[in-house]
Formats: structure tokens, C-alpha cells, sequence
């Protein structure tokens, strides 16, 4: 057996199992109901799995591990592939034991059991979250040859949980507040200093991910939903909201998540993630197998909204076509965009670029550099481009 | 028989936290020195500290050991080809350095800091960073006080910054088109391609792959 | 420590962990990333999980299982715990080793790799699929303390697919074709007649689940979809699909999945799964706690659409007002509704009531045995009534 | 370059199906008696291969063993309080038979049953049914020429059969509302009620708890 495309290619396909014949498993029973009181994937995907890049943190613990991308179908993110990113390991938190204290400029300081807030009124919204420094290897040149690696640290879920807004109109927010800091229960004590504007727009704090409790690495039993925000803003295993008037400049927005720029200064609270896009189908990881009729596939999101267009370019970016977006096109989350064409073994450069509600274009990699150079890190949306060789290969390649 | 009601009066789920169990858990920092408790730091004690809890990570000198971070140096290379952000290069506030040590440091055993040790250790990560002198002494006061080296040059996100067209054709001159290919050797494997010398796509599983070569 | 409401209730929670103390998880790090490539949910959720009724089936092996609803937010149902349904067990089936055969009254007999339908261009929908026989067990009279039980034959996902009307074109459906076999590669090899129009309209051919490949208990690595229609006929392991100008009358759909009414008469192809609604907080499993504040919250859905209204009454059908829909209201998926009151110990008969786009009201429990008696065992879509006592307990009970 | 086209042609993807590969699996059969092979069932041939193979779960008569079907039986049954549906009483048609026992009888073997066994057993349990007399020969024709007692009694889908109407107020009186509890005792627990005598919530725990009592 041999790998390709993520899969092992049995070099053996069993002709006992192919029609004519009636495959072994239609000549038994299989297990019954509730063998698997909560189910799993088929022992067939063990290859769909999140994935770290070693060398990118001294270890395990404070660190960062991608989704699948190039294995998904759809815009939903199932939660045992959902990315994880985290300070400090994932803590292991009994919830009736978790508190979340909300005090500082408010009227009526509050502190709240997982029952508490599991009473408040729920909002159920699909959103996606992405690490700031997703694609953030890819600054200075070319670096990884894998999808889920360039573009892995994004997922997409339907979030359950409270409007923020509604924890601090039972609070009372005083007039001065215009900050909140949100922190996290686990060993790091994330810290991040939010807006108080944000908050009061679509801010949630979240218990629920598809449907069921929140993943333990994804901050089981609660943590905050920034829409379209880089996803370290919303703290995981949170447990404390102090509302102040300014921000607090805490080591995760200032050592960390600040953008340097080639004059020697840096940007602070780059919350938004801007509009990107990233053709998932093919890829390294999926190349063209057979020449004839293939699906160009890809996701695109932008934090500020909506996707309002999505093209794609066969040659690198001189020419390109409308793509067509595929099922929900909702807000701030996952959309995904197809082409459908011929390949007959021609060499291709392939893009896809991504126009969201406001109206901003994905941007190439040369505007990139051009403004920010090559230090900065974090929100790194050019247009990426993959080149498809005439054997079907698909390689991670920069244009300039 | 009880109808819907609109919900404009508080709903009365939650308690009222009271001032000791929010003591116990506002622990943040600000510029300003608010949330600093009382306290003397000092750069011998601090110095003690260091070696004991922080230097087999962050090294001796701050210079960090291995992959684990650098904490002091750095000055001057934020232009660089590859800047070395530390908390005298970079960092724009000294309260920030309080408030991760005791949020978050030693990283293997959060929290257990007393508040005079964050001040010790704060102080000695400082004067490492040449911010302060060997006789400072670091309070509640004296932290605010501090001015970083780099504290002006961070600025508010001015985006959008860039300015990308929806061109459909002609949009670039095909033949002026750079291309780069991959750096080779650095992508996990492991899945799905065959890698020589590049890394595994998990710690524990590069750390075999290591031991067996 | 005792249980309650589906959870444990420590009668120990330790004081050390709750503030002003640093709770243990503060104190240490936790596990780092990839410790898990596949997550799974948090041990403190254990109680989450698939049921079944052992008295309702010979064995486990043709058997169900139902979703814990009392225990989901928002519309998508987690893969792990997505229902089950079959009559062979769950077989495990290669892949590669996977065919799909469509043939009969067509131009061009066809044959498909996994790898060939996951060419064609797909589309992704988030639709219910439920058990006719949800809900069956209380035909006759309340039989089941637990919402997992009167309603849990009932799921939500997001499935990726191509639309059978795809497929049909490729191969060229005859003038005479009327009627499609499907059938599944399990030891059942169940099957199922779908009329031509539907396969037309909105049938899918499926293999993805939430983003990720189906669940070998879902029909990995292929399935069929009739959306609205009851879920036997979504043939899971799906291999083959025979063109034909008649039904095939087989056991699935005569001995079976047939109607009998009171005359001794039965109901053939009773395909649509009328809109039904439930309340799902509070239920048997989610007693009310305390007094004040409380949002009634629950589940519509309908076969012939999208869900227009949800109509609650406290007084056991009397009076009714309308809840608020919640979130994303789309067609033939499991719709959120809400409505915010406050409880101070009175009795409740609490009931849900649905409409949906066709105008078509949800029946009560009278109306339904009047037209279909005791005996028909499907399709009981009436509305269900949860009778709430001055202690917040909340029975099953039946109002006619 | 190519750019996008819509696919009124055939995209080609697949391979046809030949007749070989088709035929191993094209096991359904119809009303009409399409799909039946070739082949002679007796009841003697078939009572012996019922005994053998389907007894055990069914009963020598079809009467049923625990709780695994009853096959025979329950004529004019249809409108009791409890009916008996069987292949006699409420099978429309005897192709259902042939066809269901090829998929999937017996249970725990299915497909193993030669096209001749399953015309013997099926003639059999339609035997065991009083459709058909002891002599009787069940092939492709006469199988299709065979009568079943309930065949005229299914009638397409005639909903929606009930017309409820969104009444808002006083939709009921509150004095004749009859209001009946759940039987006790038969919801399956060990997740959120302790009970006493009732079933567990897997099959597995039930039989452990059986076991135990
Ligand atoms: C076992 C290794 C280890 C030890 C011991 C340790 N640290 Fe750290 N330190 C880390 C790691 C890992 C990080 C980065 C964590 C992350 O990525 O979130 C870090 C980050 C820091 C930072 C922030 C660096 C930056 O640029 O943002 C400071 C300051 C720091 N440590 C100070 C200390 C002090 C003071 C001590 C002792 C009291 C200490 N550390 C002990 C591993 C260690
Ligand atoms: C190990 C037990 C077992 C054996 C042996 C067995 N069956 Fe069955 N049979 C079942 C079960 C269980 C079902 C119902 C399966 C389901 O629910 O889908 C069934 C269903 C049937 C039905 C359909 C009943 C209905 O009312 O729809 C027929 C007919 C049947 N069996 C015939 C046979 C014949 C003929 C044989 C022997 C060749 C046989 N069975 C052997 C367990 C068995
Ligand atoms: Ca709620
Ligand atoms: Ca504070
Ligand atoms: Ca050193
Ligand atoms: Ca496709
Ligand atoms: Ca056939
Ligand atoms: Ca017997
Ligand atoms: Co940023
Ligand atoms: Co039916």
C-alpha cells in the first residue's frame, strides 16, 4: 500500500468485494445500535486529522495544531477537527465547578454557575474562527506543501450561547466603561482587551459547539465568540469579565498580536480578519487525478461580513473568472465557492480571490509586502496561488 | 396562566459576586498600575529568583534556551531583516511584564508566585533588559513610572490598507510573473508525502523520529 | 453524588476550586496539541450519548437508537450523536472497495468509484432526517418519561452530496422510467422505491456529514438523502439504484412503513414527514430548577418546508402565543423557537404547536386517532403535551 | 487557459456498468415477477430448510420465537385492538417474500441462500401462511399468479388527512380536557431517573441487568 492524497492506496482492492460478487459485508451483520453510545469515524479516516508543524513552537503545550481543510466538505467544521490553539495545554474543567465573574464598571458586579448561564436566552449563529497567524509562515516566501498547513488554522461551527450584550445589561455597564477584559480560567490566564463597542454588537459568550457542549480544547465549558475577530480575542475556559475604560495592553496584545511594519512600528488591536479565500480542491494534498471534467473548490470568509464574490485565475492572476458560491452565504463564516471545468493535463496557475459586503478585494501578495514587509505575522490574506503541474501535482507557489 | 413578556428588567439569573471572591481572581495589570498590590521588588532577590525558576527556559541573560522565548536584547533590530522582539525591544508598558509573570510564569507551574516574587522577578527581567538599575526598586509606583523604549511606536490598525481591484482580464503582464516554489524539507509528514528530513506533524511524533536517527 | 437532570450532581463541589481560590485547572498546564488528532467531548459530558429501548427490538442488531435533544443547542446534531437505524448492523465498508451501480431504464448503465461521485460538483444541505416511527410508541397512550425517547428518532446535519437528478442525467433516464430502487451494500440490503420525481427534484446521493466523511452508522461511505421524506427511505450503504416504471413493493414498504388504519385498511408510501414541533426545555430530562426566569425553548421541523410559526400554550391547548423562530429558518431542517416567561411554581400543560410555509397546522393527539386510530404506528406528528409540576418535575402526559 | 462551462453534456465520469457486474447484484424482484430466476420451490424441500434455518427465531409454524416475527398467522386480525400483521394477514403481495428472504434471510447469513433454496423456503412459508397447498410448485410464473388474502387493502398516501387550525384563545374547554399519565415502569434508565423495574438504555444493559436480578 502506498500514500497519496491523504489516503493509502491498497495496492490490493479485493475483486471478491467487487460487483459481481456480494462483498463480504453483505454477507454478515455488523454491530448494533449503541456499540458506539457517542459514534466516531469510520477506522477508513484515520488519515482526516488535525496536524502541528513541530517547529513552529518548543513544544506541545503552547502551541497550535490545524484542521483538515483539504478533507472537508461543506462549511461546518466537525468538532473533532475543529483547530486548537492554546497557551497552556487544555485544562480539564468540571463545570460545576467553572465561574464567570463579570465586575469593574458595572452596576451590580455578578458571578454565574454553567446553569446560570445556560438559562439566559440562547442564540445558536454559524461562525468561523481563524488564528491571526494563519498563513503567517508564508510572509517571507513559499514554506509549506500542504493545505492544511498554509490555511488549516480556520474552522467554522454553529456557536450556542449568550449575547455578551445581555451578561452586561444585567450587570449595568457605567457610563466611564468603554473596555473589557476577558480572561481564562486555564494555566496561561489568557488575557485580551475587547472593545466595549464589539461587546454590545455580536460578542457571545459560548457554551455550545455544533450542537453539543464545547470540546475541551475548544473551551469547554465556556468561552467568548468574537465574530470575525482574530480568534485569540475569544478567550477559551473563560471565567472573568472586568469592564474599565481603557484597555489593559496585556502581553497578548502587545508582545504578541501586534503588527510590525518594515518602518520599525507596529499596529495594535488588529482585531478584524480580512477577507481571504484558498482553493481547497485541488491541492497538494489533492491533486488532479485523472484529466476530464473536475470541480474547482474553495472557501472563502471575510470577518468584516458577508462574501459577495469569489473569482478564480487559471494563470497566475492576469485573467480571471466568476466562481459561483455554493449553498449558505451567511455572515462572518465559512462560504464555500465552486467552478466547474476541463483539465486535460495543461499546466495551471491557480487563484482564487475573494470581494466581501464592504466591497474589499482580496488583496495580492505584492500589495501585502508592498505596505506591511514581511514581519508582521499575523492576517495575512493575499491570494495564494497553487500551480498544478501537467502530471496533476499540486504545488504551494508565491507570485510576484 | 403565565404569557411571553419582553425582558427589558434584569432577568435575575447569576448572583452578586461579592468583593472577596472577585479579589481572589482580579489579578490583571495596567499600564496605569492599576490592579498592582503592594509590594518591593528587587533585582537581588529577583536575580535569586530568575536563576532558580525562569532561567533553564528563558536562559541565563534572558537569551532564551533552545526554542523556548527570549526575554531580553534585541534593541535597535525591529528593521530588520529578522527583528528580535523582546521586552526591551518591544514591549510598550513595564505593567504588562507584571501581569503575564503572575498570570502565566513559571510556565510550568502558573500561579505559584507570591505577589513579592512577581515584583522580584519583574524587577531582574527588566535590568536584564538595561530598563532599570542594579538598585531599583520596583512598587506600585515606581512601575508606572517606567517609560519602555518602544512605547510610541505602536499605533492603532489603520485597515484597510491595501487596495486590490476586481480586474478580470489582463490584470497582470503574464510574461514580468515571478514564481517561487516551496522551501524544501520543513512540511510535516507523515500523511501525504513521503519526507526524508522534514518534520512530523505531531511533538511526540518528531521527538521519536528524532531519537531513531 | 446523585443524579439529576441527566448530570451528576456532585454533592461535593469543591470549595478550593471555586474563586476567590485558583481553581487546580489554573494551577498546572494542561494536555498540549494533537494529544488527541481526533477530539472527542469533554469526560464531564459522559451522559451525553445515544439511547436505545431494548424492549422495542428483538436485538441490538436491527434495532434504533435515539439523539439526546434534551441536551443539543441550536440545529446541527453532532455526528457522534446522530441517531441510528438498520436492520444488518453497521458494516464496515473499504471504500475503495465501495460501487455504486445504476442501471435498468437507462441509456447508459454506470458504475461509480467513491472517487468518481466525489468528482461531480456537490452541493451542501442542512437537512432533518427522522424516524417515521418517532414518537410511535405513544400512539396508543404515554409510554416514555424522556424527550429522548418520544422524539429522538430525529437528527440534523449538514450533508454534502450530488443531486441524484446528476446522476440520472449521466446515465440517461428512459421515456418509460418512472420509479427508482435503491439499496444498500449492508446485510439487509434494505431498499426502498423512490418515485422519479422526487429523485428529480431534490434527492441526494451523500457522503459527507457535517463537513466530514459520513459515520459508518450513518451509511459510510454512501447513502441516499429524500429530505422531508421519512428516513427509510434514505437508504444508508447505498450501492445500487435501478431505473423501473412500477414500485417494487418490498418489505420496507408493505410489511412495513405502511399505514394501517382503524377500517383495516393501510396507507402505502406515506413518504413526507409532517411538521411536527417539542418542546425540548423543559422536558423529563430538564426539569425546571428555580423559580423565575425561563426560556421555552424546542424543535419544529416539516417535510413540506420551512417552519412559518410555533404557537406554545401553558394551559394544555386552551390559549397559545406565538414563540419567536431562533435563528437560521431553512427548508425541511430541525427549526429553534424560543419564548422567554417566568415561572413561579404554578402548573403547566405545556404543548408546542407548528405551521409551516404550506399553512398546514400540527394536529392534536384527537385528531389524528380519529382519522388514524391506534394501529398505524408512523408518522405521529401531534402535538405533544409536558406536564409541569409545582416542583419543576416534568411528566409525559397525554390530553385529549 | 480554461475557463468555466456549463455541463449540458455528459461529464463522463463513471464507467458503464456491464451486464456481468450488474446481474451479481440486480437482486430485486417485482410484483410481476420480474427479477425472479429460475427455479422450482417445494414445500417439502422447503419445510426442511425452514426448520433448519428459520425455525430457531421464527417457530416450527411461524408462530414466533421470544420476540424475534411472527410469519404466519393473524388473519382478520387487521382491526383488533392488537393486530397480527404477517405475511398471510397483511402482505400485499408473495414477490415481497422471495425478494426479502434473497436480501436478507436468514438473518445472521444473509446471501447465503441459493436462488433455489430461497423459491423453497419461500414456497414454505407461504405454506405455513394457508396460501398455498401442499403441492404446490412455486416458480418464476406461478409465483406471480399467486393471490395474497390482503392485496386490495393498500391505498396511496391520502394526506393531509387532518385539519387542525392555529385557534389562539379558548381553542378548548378547560373543564373536559382528560389528561392520562405515562405507564410506569418501562422507560429504559441509569441516565437521569433511578428506576426500579425498568429497562436499561442499551441492549447490552439490559441483559446485564437481567442477569444480575
Ligand atoms: C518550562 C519553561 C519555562 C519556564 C521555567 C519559564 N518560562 Fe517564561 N515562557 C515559557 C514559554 C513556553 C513562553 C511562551 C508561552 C506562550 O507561547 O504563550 C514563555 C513566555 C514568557 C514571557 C513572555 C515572552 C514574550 O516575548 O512574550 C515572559 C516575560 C516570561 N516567560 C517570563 C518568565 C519568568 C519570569 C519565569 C520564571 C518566573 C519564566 N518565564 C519561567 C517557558 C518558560
Ligand atoms: C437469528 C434469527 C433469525 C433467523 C434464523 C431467521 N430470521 Fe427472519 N427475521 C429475523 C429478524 C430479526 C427479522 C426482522 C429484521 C428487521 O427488523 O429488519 C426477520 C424478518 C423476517 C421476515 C419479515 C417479517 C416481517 O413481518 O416483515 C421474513 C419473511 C423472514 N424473516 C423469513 C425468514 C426465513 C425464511 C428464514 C430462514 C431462511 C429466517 N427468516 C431466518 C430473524 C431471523
Ligand atoms: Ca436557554
Ligand atoms: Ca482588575
Ligand atoms: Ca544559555
Ligand atoms: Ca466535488
Ligand atoms: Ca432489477
Ligand atoms: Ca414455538
Ligand atoms: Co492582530
Ligand atoms: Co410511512
Amino acid at each position: 500500500a502506498t500514500t497519496f492524497a491523504g489516503r493509502s492506496i491498497s495496492a490490493e482492492i479485493n475483486p471478491a468485494n467487487l460487483p459481481p460478487n456480494e462483498p463480504a459485508w453483505g454477507k454478515q451483520l455488523g454491530h448494533g445500535v449503541v456499540e458506539q453510545p457517542y459514534g466516531l469515524p469510520s477506522t477508513f479516516e484515520k488519515q482526516v486529522v488535525r496536524r502541528t508543524v513541530p517547529w513552529l513552537t518548543a513544544d506541545s503545550i503552547a502551541s497550535i495544531s490545524m484542521t483538515p481543510l483539504q478533507d472537508l466538505k461543506g462549511i461546518i467544521t466537525p468538532n473533532g477537527l475543529v483547530f486548537e490553539r492554546y497557551h497552556g495545554g487544555v485544562p480539564q474543567i468540571n463545570p460545576d465547578e467553572h465561574r464567570l465573574i463579570l465586575h469593574g464598571l458595572v452596576e451590580r458586579p455578578l458571578i454565574f454557575t454553567m446553569e446560570d448561564l445556560m438559562r439566559f436566552p440562547s442564540v445558536s449563529e454559524i461562525k468561523f474562527i481563524e488564528c491571526p497567524a494563519n498563513g503567517g509562515m508564508e510572509w517571507k516566501g513559499a514554506q509549506m506543501e500542504a493545505l492544511q498547513f498554509t490555511h488549516g488554522m480556520l474552522s467554522c461551527c454553529e456557536w450556542t450561547g449568550v449575547p455578551l450584550r445581555v451578561l452586561l445589561e444585567e450587570a449595568g455597564v457605567k457610563p466611564e466603561g468603554k473596555w473589557i477584559l476577558a480572561e481564562g480560567a486555564d494555566g496561561a490566564h489568557m488575557s485580551r482587551s475587547i472593545p466595549l463597542e464589539k461587546a454590545l454588537e455580536d460578542t457571545l459568550v459560548v457554551y455550545a459547539q455544533n450542537g453539543e457542549m464545547l470540546r475541551p480544547e475548544q473551551g469547554y465549558p465556556l468561552r467568548l465568540l468574537n465574530p470575525g475577530w482574530e480568534g485569540n480575542t475569544s478567550i477559551k475556559w473563560l471565567r472573568r469579565l472586568e469592564v474599565g475604560d481603557q484597555p489593559w495592553y496585556h502581553r497578548e496584545e502587545t508582545s504578541k498580536y501586534t503588527d510590525l511594519m518594515p518602518d520599525g512600528r507596529a499596529r495594535k488591536f488588529t482585531f478584524v480578519q480580512e477577507t481571504n479565500s484558498v482553493i481547497t480542491s485541488p491541492c497538494p494534498e489533492k491533486p488532479l487525478v485523472k484529466p476530464g471534467f473536475v470541480e474547482i473548490e474553495g472557501l472563502a470568509w471575510s470577518g468584516r461580513g458577508k462574501i459577495k464574490h469569489v473569482d478564480i485565475s487559471f494563470d497566475g492572476g492576469v485573467s480571471w473568472v466568476p466562481a459561483k458560491l455554493k449553498g449558505l452565504v451567511l455572515d462572518k463564516a465559512l462560504t464555500r465557492f465552486s467552478l466547474v471545468t476541463k483539465w486535460t493535463g495543461q499546466p495551471w496557475l491557480l487563484q482564487s480571490r475573494s470581494v466581501d459586503e464592504t466591497g474589499y478585494v482580496q488583496p495580492t501578495l505584492s500589495q501585502l509586502r508592498e505596505v506591511r514587509g514581511g514581519n508582521s505575522i499575523y492576517h495575512k490574506n493575499s491570494i495564494h496561488t497553487w500551480k498544478v503541474a501537467p502530471t496533476g501535482e499540486v504545488t504551494n507557489v508565491q507570485i510576484t | 396562566i403565565m404569557g411571553a413578556f419582553s425582558h427589558a428588567e434584569p432577568l435575575g439569573l447569576g448572583e452578586t459576586a461579592t468583593e472577596e471572591q472577585i479579589a481572589g481572581w482580579d489579578i490583571d495589570i495596567r499600564p496605569d498600575g492599576k490592579g498592582l498590590p503592594e509590594g518591593r521588588g528587587t533585582i537581588e532577590a529577583g536575580e535569586a529568583l530568575y536563576e532558580e525558576r525562569c532561567a533553564t527556559c528563558h536562559g541565563l541573560f534572558g537569551e532564551g534556551e533552545g526554542r523556548w522565548p527570549v526575554l531580553a536584547g534585541g534593541q535597535g533590530t525591529l528593521k530588520d531583516e529578522r527583528p528580535t522582539k523582546t521586552v526591551g525591544s518591544y514591549w510598550p508598558y513595564a505593567s504588562t511584564l507584571y501581569d503575564y509573570i503572575r498570570r502565566a510564569m513559571p510556565f510550568t507551574a502558573p500561579r505559584s508566585l507570591s505577589d513579592q516574587q512577581v515584583y522580584d522577578v519583574t524587577a531582574y527581567v527588566l535590568y536584564l533588559n538595561e530598563i532599570v538599575e542594579e538598585d531599583f526598586v520596583l512598587t506600585k509606583e515606581s512601575l508606572a513610572g517606567i517609560e519602555m523604549p518602544n512605547k510610541d511606536n505602536f499605533f492603532v490598525d489603520p485597515r484597510p490598507d491595501v487596495k486590490n481591484t476586481r480586474c478580470m482580464d489582463k490584470c497582470a503582464d503574464p510574461k514580468k510573473l515571478m514564481i517561487a516554489g516551496t522551501l524544501k524539507g520543513i512540511t510535516p509528514v507523515g500523511h501525504f508525502v513521503e519526507g526524508a528530513d522534514a518534520p512530523a506533524a505531531s511533538h511526540d511524533a518528531q521527538m521519536e523520529k528524532e531519537r531513531e536517527e
